[in-house]
């Protein structure tokens, strides 16, 4: 199972890709998919609490479950306007 | 009506599709580049967005506040924008003044608090992602 | 910036009055006249001022809202008026936008309880003066 | 003494005049001069309580005296924007 990861802004810089493609071996929630960015980009780390997670274009539940084929995005805190 | 472009944004379009005749009001929020913030200078901000999902989420907060007499409109700009340029425009439209400065109240509101745009802010003091140094080690907790 | 005219007017000439670098937010109303009030259909609104009242008087509100962060700028039209015509433009400039919202709806508020303009609807019904046959023996006391 | 009265809107239809030379041959203030021109124009009268005055431009006290050569407005419920 894989997914299609994108970080955007500060997120992008911490894990220094603004795309990955991830293999999924077990299943998994959004908040185990974040988790586990945290553990494999330390740089990630220190902002997991503020980063949300959007499935398919979606703002996601933190128990959402990540399918195969999601484009799953890290959201750090926006700033439009 | 929901646009995100790198042009530049004009009130103009959006004001004809809120008009409506039976709208007496018409709230415009402008939401221009400041030449600082917190106190630093600022020359230029990158703005940079998830499009597809931005597009989306604007449309849903559109429909959230939409009612059969409240009618809404925004256009975001992305990309290089200096002091002076306008980010974004709210428009919404009712048939008296209150429900129009409410819903664009609501609308600049959400999209500040939902809509994934960032910026890059760049001053003397180097460029960084506006909030991004705040939300290090925050301390809410997911829920 | 304060303007009563004859002619139409259009938002951009109080845009750029009320721009400042230092300002990131622009509220804006957009006064138009409706198809109908309180029930009635209307088909022609007919304005007209004390003038030189009526500017002193805008000058007046504008000057009690003014501070060293917040600019506004006001422009009302009179004379003959259809549907979908502007009436009113009002804008207020400031840092943030709580401050720039709150000031126009005080701006419109106070140039609509104040501001010596009065307005004769016309309609299948007839034609009068809007606000006027409520007044008739009203039961307020002078004080 | 004189002033000069303006009158618009419902107050000039009811007056049935826009403008009017006032002679003054007492002290006057805005309230009885509003009186006044309730007891000379009955038209007026079921409006009294709706009117403000306006002296050379500024809304008046109803205590405010009325001197020689003032512009007096009567200044129906107002209803701009």
């Amino acid at each position: 199972m894989s997914v299609r990861l994108l970080a955007f802004a500060g997120a992008r810089d911490a894990i220094g890709a603004a795309e990955l493609a991830l293999s999924l071996t077990e299943p998994t929630t959004a908040r185990s998919l974040l988790a586990r960015l945290c553990r494999e980009h330390p740089a990630l780390a220190p902002y997991e609490s503020s980063i949300r997670l959007a499935v398919n274009g979606t703002y996601a539940a933190w128990e959402d479950p990540i399918h195969d084929g999601d484009e799953v995005a890290l959201i750090p805190p926006v700033a439009g306007g | 009506m929901v646009t995100l472009t790198d042009e530049p944004i004009t009130i103009d379009p959006l004001l004809a599709h809120v008009s409506r005749p039976s709208a007496g009001g018409v709230a415009l929020f402008v939401g221009v580049v400041r030449d600082q913030a917190e106190g630093r200078a600022v020359t230029l901000l990158e703005y940079e967005a998830y499009r597809p999902m931005a597009l989306a989420e604007m449309e849903r907060i559109v429909g959230e506040l939409r009612t059969d007499d409240v009618t809404l409109a925004v256009a975001h700009r992305i990309g290089a924008l200096r002091v002076g340029d306008t980010a974004v425009i709210c428009a919404a439209s009712a048939p008296h003044r209150e429900e129009a400065f409410a819903a664009c109240r609501r609308l600049i509101d959400e999209i500040k608090a939902r809509v994934p745009i960032w910026k890059r802010e760049h001053g003397p003091e180097g460029a960084y992602w506006v909030g991004w140094r705040d939300a290090r080690c925050a301390h809410e907790h997911h829920s």
